[in-house]
């Protein structure tokens, strides 16, 4: 964090450039935490109001539907929140703050969570905002037929009601600690009680004006936004551009203000062009090579710790992603995570250790398929490629299955014994843990069913003390580095690319793209 | 021997054709020989980095493997896949349209409609379709591609063979009490091979375009075996910054275009008697 | 009365043709690995909440009762619902294609009178090197695939100098000007990738008619080149060239899915790759037919004006 | 008769000297006119005449300075009253074709422009040469169809091409040479495609517009009959030179070259009658009616057809193009099943559609075809093409079919080294010999000939049919020979069967069908076979008319 620190000074200074600071806070693997005061202006400076945002997005479909069950991408994402508002929200420092909720309280064992609702909220069509409406939005996605994506995460929940129209109360099946951060999710925006979602009626900072599913959605400014003088801009157009050469054409003639995902490869001739800047920002998503750990070989935990020690992490690093990313150290908890164990040992690429394993496997060689497609990660099939390249300097011979891109989330994943997959990360260990390795979980994509690892989960989950739950978390990781069934070779970044013209309060989100799906409100045109 | 030696008798044009098709066909086989690095070798870990740069003969591409390698072995995957793909679905296109020709009637209108129906899918559709469902391995994308090649060459094939069909010859042979197979094999196969060994040229590079397309959608061959459609998709995003490695693939596709097309009008001309007008 | 009686078959076997169609992509998107409820629910879906959305689709019911049904409805002038977003498909439909259409338009405007300007000049010059350039040229354009043509083209009139957009992200509500304006470069692409088709069939269609004996009888008349071309030989070498356009025509409609996506154009070919993508089969079943239909009504025009064009059939004796 | 005419006799039009026309074959330019001098006088008519490949048409359109595509002209000087034609600019060349020199092609139907009106196609060349107006060439042409005797002339013009009849599409196209009032036409075997009694019109119709405007002609033809009706002087060409050139009165009645009176001597051969034995029945064709286009729609294009063939006769089938003559031959071997009807072989019914007949039935009855280039297969050797019927109908191979592929091309007078060259390498004669090869292979009963001799030069169907005859004598084969050439049928039958429209007229013993009385339209179709005297037409005409 030092490190960070030097550089901001530097920065500041004007010694360095804000491009190479991004590079080098990025090489740092924190840059998602940290603080990038220079881009755009400080806080210091006023932000100024008006003018049109226009984003270029990757991840809309002529399927999407205002329904927030069903958002699965980043277009939607980014419009939810620019028109609704969740009750909790994750600031850009990673903290958790209000947004709906002004205050809540956990009751002991964290079974029990009161949310306060902020006073003289009002939706879009005038209504005056109340607890109702937020367990309405909520109910959604629990109902017995809900379709909801939540439903499952949402399971915990044993009773919400509206104890007073600034009240509500969230009875939890078991404790919880992190539940607040749960209602951080993108499918948990909020929305008047005697309507339906597709409306698109919401308390957000932007009021929806016309929406056509995988073309384009336009809003304008919401007068009446809780956040006292936000958002900035007047208006909100944005335009799905799938194809990425497109979107990037399409920032560099100045036809759309900012884009996402932009391409590993282009990125940093990108940040070269004069007028653009490239966010290049470590986040929650990771590439993961799971293996179910009760079936042979990889039931043999040394077999195991082979596997993860014959993969050259840097090189994936620099080949696949092109440097956008950082190393994984086997855990799907990001550095700049809370209660991430930071006295792991970081994994490198060592064939003599990974022999060693394998000698202690009582084998001398290994043979073993593994299954990829591009559908995991964009250049999923040439990282099995250079992993075989690796393994085979430590008598392992992978076998690469290229599977097919469509189907490949129903038919091989989840099904096939080692896989490549990608995760997109959740804000706390426990939401993350719980979703893929707890045991019976539905999406526990390793089998890895160690006694004392689950245990503790549960333990963590409830346990309100931080000094406790650190503890606990940093076991579960060792545990998880040492024996687990997934390796964890890269965590990629989120690579924006932004006009100049667009400013920022100098503290980017890493908890998604584009600011936490929040640029609509939290940047502004200098 | 005696293509040879016609061909000597050919205009310039035909000869730099058939020069440039056999320079291709020499890297396709000896690839392996020729390429200075092997196919998926990665030489410096950023993309697109120039010639003079990384010290090869046309820089790299964008996982920074050498593009000229890749090119060689492209050629060699590209070249075999085409030829393939071609080959079967001229075999199916010839088959069924002699077949329909021949036989006529009830026959021909059946498998003429069958062939209207397969037209009438969007083609990028149906290999949409057939792909997601049987994966993207080279075998299928082989059969699907021949598919839907083999309708226009049933087309053709049925075309010609009408024409020939008519010819008193057929009917001598139908007199003589001949079977199918034989007429077809023997009479019209003969015959028609002038004008079908010519649209095999052009189909012969549209499957490269097809490829390409498919791979624009994410169906085509997958990485990181190199062919030339793919390549230009993976490095296409470069044309912008103004870095011309897709032309590169592309280059060579078109180059082979207009090659094999210097030789077809050749031997088109060549054999159809049709001269240029002095 | 010929031409009724070819209309009417034609017509009768396209509709034949429409429904074997419909059944072939209820198959297809059927075997094909996944469904709408995955699809729309994605990676992150709980199997309980799949089903419940499966059943809330429908999609739990045997297909040949999913395809009586919408066929049903479907003949009653109900194209049905999106299962994806709801949305009503008409409606859904009705804006992407008249973008498609008006895009289809807007290059065969450009590019039919075009190649044939170019094909009839180079069957006028031919074995010149005017012929022999444009005949390379066109090859090479033929060559390089249309996505390429399209980065090329955005690279140099949008990104390098900025005369167009990049993106042609046309809204109904645009000026018709403006709309014209924002389709230029997919025009244009979509013109240099259709052209060279045209216009060689063009030109081998009039050098193929230029041994005829009434070529040399005009050239024996002392009739001028040119007329000759465009006087004797065009009018006989119609009947293929307007094949080829309409072929073309129907490839501006049905196969421009890939310069869509390079100019984000709202297009139907997204749509329909993207409803494949999910599953979406009603969205899929009216894409196909809208798709299929137009292949087969452009190929019947084409047979009507090579009829119309061709006085031994004009004029019966 | 031609010294009648005074205005502008003997004033010269056309001179070409030393004319050398190469032709592009096989990579290589080789001589196709090796130095002919001709000349020409305005108002006269010069008939050029030989066979096939003489490089008569190639001289004849070099006059206005073209040539084909594939040939070119090498050599020689072309003057055209005063203008030098060859080394003459684009534009120069253009204003004389058409004005001043007018074409008349061998088939009108490929020559007119089918997608305009004939009257327009009158009018094009006026008009584009700027020396009438179009209203009034249109008014010219309407006169012009008068004088041509074609029907209706007023509206004629407004028909396309394929709404008019052969003859009549011929005469228009004779009109149109003369839309500009040349002072020279080129006739390019402007009658050769049509049957016989349309021949008459057409002759008479050029004849006598020639005769109104004292246009000079030269008159292409590889029928000296024809050619003895019209030309002043005519001219014998064989191989690129000249073998003879006279005055055609004097020459057809003395001929100074061996090759000249070869040409004139061509219908000589007859066969000796058949002796008078009543032989057996071979083939019988009883009441049969066929149609196209199935059973229900259709027009019949047979009609209660019945006829007998004997043993070792040759029975032949006349009539003119659509008289049903050849589909009566597809009725026989079972290419179109007659709907009603039965055609016997050796007493036996045979099935009617020849799919359903076996082997040995197919064997039995061998086809020759009109065209030799489209009945031969281009891509098969010719070894192949005899040695085919001998493994497919009696399973030899190896030495043995060799053997009997050379026996068979000996009996057709082809030298062995034959067997290893592909048809296209074989000249019409030789093809044709070689089909008969292949129907002989398959040791036939009867061989159907379709019009054999129709696509050849007259010297070399004379062969073709001393062979056909030398083969019945020795192998004792059955033939029926359908043609639209009397000169054939006397010169081979000895039944004749006269068919029009479908149906037969008149059936009998050769002497008696050639003998008066006849038959109405045998009548009309004798009659009308060009003969060598020059007044002949003259003479015919009148008959006609006062008729």
């Amino acid at each position: 964090m030092t490190q960070i620190k030097q550089l901001e000074t530097l920065l500041r200074q004007g010694k360095i450039s804000r491009r190479d600071f991004l590079k080098r806070a990025g090489a740092l693997g924190a840059a998602g935490a940290a603080p990038l005061s220079m881009l755009g202006a400080s806080p210091a400076f006023a932000a100024k109001r008006g003018g049109r945002l226009r984003l270029g997005l990757a991840g809309g479909s002529t399927d999407d539907t205002l329904d927030p069950g069903t958002i699965t991408d980043f277009f939607m994402q980014v419009l939810t929140h620019a028109i609704r508002s969740n009750v909790t929200e994750i600031a850009p420092d990673g903290s958790l703050v209000g947004d709906l909720a002004e205050s809540w309280e956990g009751a002991p064992g964290a079974k029990e969570w009161n949310f306060v609702i902020r006073r003289g909220v009002e939706f879009h069509n005038g209504k005056t905002l109340t607890a109702a409406d937020v367990v309405a939005s909520l109910r959604h996605h629990i109902r017995p037929d809900s379709t909801s994506a939540m439903k499952g995460p949402l399971e915990q929940i044993e009773s919400l009601r509206a104890l007073s129209p600034r009240l509500m109360q969230v009875k939890l099946k078991t404790g919880n600690a992190d539940f607040p951060y749960t209602l951080t999710d993108y499918h948990l925006g909020v929305w008047p009680e005697d309507e339906s979602p597709l409306q698109g009626t919401g308390t957000g900072p932007f009021i929806l004006g016309d929406f056509e599913p995988g073309v384009r959605a336009s809003a304008r400014r919401n007068p009446n936004y809780h956040k006292e003088g936000r958002p900035f801009f007047d208006e909100l157009a944005i335009t799905a551009i799938e194809d990425a050469s497109a979107r990037s054409n399409a920032l560099r003639a100045g036809e759309v203000d900012a884009i996402n995902r932009v391409e590993y490869k282009t990125a940093n001739l990108m940040d070269r062009l004069p007028g653009i800047n490239v966010l290049s920002i470590t986040g929650t998503g990771h590439y993961t090579i799971p293996m179910f750990a009760d079936v042979a070989p990889f039931n043999d935990v040394n077999v195991r710790r082979a596997l993860r020690w014959a993969i050259d992490r840097e090189a994936l690093l620099q080949t696949i992603i092109n440097g956008h990313g950082a190393v994984g150290n086997d855990l799907p908890i990001a550095r700049h995570q809370p209660f991430y164990n930071t006295s792991l040992e970081q994994r490198t690429y060592d064939p003599d250790k990974a022999k060693f394993h394998l000698k202690q496997a009582g084998l001398s060689s290994l043979d073993v398929q593994v299954s990829t497609a591009d559908a995991a990660f964009s250049g999923a099939v040439d990282a099995a490629v250079l992993y075989k390249e690796h393994a085979a300097k430590a008598g392992i011979n992978i076998d690469v299955v290229r599977e097919s891109s469509d189907g490949y989330w129903s038919n091989v994943w989840l099904k096939k014994p080692w896989v490549f997959c990608f995760w997109g990360g959740r804000p706390t260990q426990d939401q993350m843990w719980t979703v893929a390795y707890q045991k019976g979980a539905d999406w526990n994509d390793n089998h890895w069913y160690n006694d004392r690892f689950q245990s503790l989960l549960l333990q963590a989950r409830a346990e309100v003390d931080e000094e406790l739950r650190r503890e606990m978390y940093w076991e579960m990781q060792e545990l998880h580095w040492d024996e687990g069934a997934t390796i964890v070779p890269l965590f990629n970044n989120f690579v924006s690319g932004v006009s100049s013209k667009i400013a920022t309060t100098g503290t980017i989100s890493g908890t998604a793209e584009m600011d936490g799906y929040r640029a609509t409100e939290r940047w502004w045109f200098a | 021997m005696l293509f040879l030696k016609e061909f000597a008798k050919a205009g310039w044009p035909a000869k730099i054709g058939m020069a440039v098709i056999l320079v291709y066909l020499f890297c396709a086989i000896f690839a392996p020989l020729i390429a200075p690095y092997a196919e998926t070798e990665v030489i410096i870990t950023s993309p697109w980095v120039s010639a003079e740069e990384s010290g090869t003969l046309l820089g790299l591409d964008q996982l920074g493997r050498d593009l000229w390698t890749r090119v060689l072995y492209g050629a060699r995957n590209t070249i075999t896949i085409a030829i393939v793909i071609t080959l079967l679905a001229f075999f199916i296109g010839m088959a069924a349209g002699f077949f329909a020709a021949v036989v006529g009637g009830l026959t021909d209108q059946l498998l003429s409609r069958i062939v209207d129906i397969i037209m009438a899918f969007p083609t990028l559709f149906f290999a949409l379709i057939v792909l997601s469902i049987l994966g993207t391995s080279v075998p299928v994308l082989i059969v699907v591609i021949a598919i839907l090649d083999s309708t226009r060459v049933f087309r053709i094939s049925r075309a010609l063979a009408m024409d020939i069909s008519v010819m008193d010859y057929v009917e001598v042979a139908k007199l003589r009490g001949e079977g199918l197979w034989w007429i077809m094999r023997r009479e019209v196969l003969p015959n028609a091979l002038t004008p079908l060994i010519a649209e095999f040229g052009l189909r012969f590079c549209f499957v490269f375009l097809f490829i390409s397309a498919l791979s624009f959608l994410g169906l085509g061959i997958q990485p990181p075996a190199a062919d030339w459609g793919s390549m230009v998709r993976e490095n296409a995003a470069a044309i912008t910054y103004g870095i011309m490695t897709p032309l590169v693939p592309a280059l060579a596709i078109a180059i082979l275009t207009i090659a094999v097309n210097l030789v077809v009008d050749w031997f088109l001309r060549k054999t159809s008697g049709l001269r240029d007008e002095v | 009365m010929g031409l009724l009686q070819l209309v009417a078959k034609r017509l009768g076997f396209g509709l034949l043709a429409l429904f074997v169609i419909t059944v072939l992509i209820s198959l297809g998107v059927e075997v094909l690995p996944g469904d709408l409820a995955q699809s729309i629910l994605g990676q992150s879906a709980a199997p309980d909440t799949v089903a419940a959305l499966r059943r809330e689709l429908g999609l739990d019911r045997p297909l040949h009762v999913r395809y009586g049904e919408w066929l049903f409805n479907f003949l009653q002038g109900d194209m049905g619902t999106s299962l994806a977003n709801k949305r009503e498909i008409s409606e859904l439909i009705g804006q992407r294609l008249l973008d498609t259409l008006f895009l289809a338009v807007a290059a065969a405007v450009v590019a039919v009178p075009l190649a044939l300007a170019l094909g009839v000049l180079a069957a006028l010059y031919r074995e010149t090197l005017f012929d022999k350039t444009i005949s390379m040229v066109t090859l090479g354009f033929i060559s390089l695939p249309e996505f390429l043509i399209g980065y090329i083209l955005v690279a140099l009139f949008a990104v390098q100098v900025n005369w167009f957009p990049a993106i042609s992200n046309i809204t109904p509500d645009m000026p018709f000007l403006s709309q014209l304006y924002a389709s230029a470069l997919p025009v244009a692409a979509l013109t240099f990738v259709v052209v060279a088709h045209m216009m060689r069939m063009t030109r081998a269609a009039i050098v193929n008619l230029m041994q005829s004996p009434f070529i040399e009888m005009a050239q024996l008349k002392g009739i001028a080149a040119a007329r000759i071309i465009v006087h004797h030989a065009l009018p006989n070498a119609l009947s293929p060239i307007i094949n080829v356009i309409v072929l073309n025509l129907a490839y501006l409609v049905v196969g421009v899915v890939v310069i869509e996506v390079v100019f984000v154009y709202p297009g139907l070919g997204q749509l329909m790759v993207d409803s494949v993508r999910v599953r979406d089969l009603p969205v899929v079943q009216a894409c196909v037919l809208i798709f299929g239909a137009t292949y087969i009504l452009l190929n019947l025009t084409a047979d009507i004006l090579s009829i119309i064009g061709n006085p031994r059939l004009r004029h019966p004796k | 008769m031609r010294s009648k005419r005074d205005v502008g006799a003997g004033e010269r039009l056309l001179t070409m000297r030393g004319l050398r026309i190469d032709g592009f074959t096989d990579d290589r330019w080789l001589p196709i006119v090796k130095g002919v001098d001709l000349h020409l006088d305005r108002g006269e008519v010069l008939g050029l005449i030989g066979e096939s490949g003489a490089g008569k048409s190639t001289i004849g359109i070099a006059a206005m300075g073209y040539a084909r595509p594939g040939c070119r002209i090498s050599g020689g000087e072309i003057d055209f009253d005063g203008i030098q034609i060859l080394g003459a600019a684009p534009a120069e060349l253009r204003a004389v074709r058409g004005a001043r020199i007018a074409y008349v092609a061998q088939s009108a139907a490929a020559s007119f422009n089918p997608a305009h009106r004939l009257i327009d196609q009158y009018a094009e060349t006026p008009v584009q040469h700027g020396i009438l107006s179009y209203p009034e060439a249109a008014a010219n042409a309407k006169d012009i169809y008068r004088r041509l005797d074609l029907p209706n002339p007023d509206q004629i013009g407004f028909r396309y091409p394929h709404q008019v009849s052969g003859g009549q599409l011929q005469r228009a196209m004779v009109a149109m040479a003369m839309s500009c009032k040349p002072d020279l036409i080129v006739f390019d075997e402007p009658t050769t495609a049509l049957d016989v009694t349309t021949q008459i019109e057409v002759l008479a119709a050029i004849k006598d517009i020639v005769r109104q405007f004292n246009t000079a002609a030269i008159y292409i033809t590889h029928d000296l009959a024809v050619v003895a009706q019209l030309a002043d002087r005519i001219m014998v060409l064989r191989h690129g030179l000249t073998v003879e050139e006279g005055g055609a009165r004097a020459m057809l009645a003395a001929p100074k070259e061996e090759y000249t009176r070869k040409l004139l001597a061509v219908r000589t051969f007859t066969k000796a009658a058949a002796d008078e034995s009543e032989s057996a029945t071979v083939l019988e064709v009883d009441n049969v009616w066929a149609r196209y286009g199935g059973t229900d729609a259709g027009v019949n294009v047979l009609e209660e057809v019945s006829l007998k063939v004997g043993r070792k006769t040759t029975v032949a089938i006349v009539g003119e193009s659509g008289s049903g003559k050849s589909t009566l031959a597809r009725a026989i071997t079972g290419l179109l099943p007659p709907f009603e009807g039965r055609v016997l072989f050796n007493g036996r019914e045979l099935p009617a559609s020849c799919r359903r007949r076996n082997k040995n039935l197919l064997r039995h009855l061998q086809m020759i075809y009109q065209m030799p280039d489209v009945a031969l297969n281009p891509r098969q050797k010719i070894r192949d093409v005899i040695g085919r019927p001998l493994s497919f109908y009696f399973g030899m191979h190896g030495a043995e079919r060799a053997a009997r592929v050379r026996e068979l091309l000996e009996m057709i007078e082809l030298s062995d080294d034959f067997k290893d060259r592909y048809p296209p390498e074989l000249s019409g004669g030789q093809k044709q010999r070689v089909c008969i090869a292949r129907a002989l292979a398959a040791r036939p009963e009867l061989i159907i000939c379709d019009e054999v001799t129709s696509a050849l030069d007259q010297l070399v169907a004379e062969e073709i049919l001393k062979l056909l005859h030398r083969l019945q004598e020795e192998l004792g084969i059955t033939y029926l020979f359908i043609t639209h050439d009397l000169a054939t049928v006397k010169a081979i039958a000895d039944e004749i069967v006269v068919m029009l429209q479908g149906r037969i007229v008149e059936h009998g013993k050769k002497e008696e069908v050639l003998t008066p009385p006849h038959h109405e339209y045998t009548d009309l179709l004798l009659s009308s076979v060009p003969e060598m005297d020059p007044d002949w037409l003259d003479n015919l005409l009148q008959k006609r008319r006062a008729a």
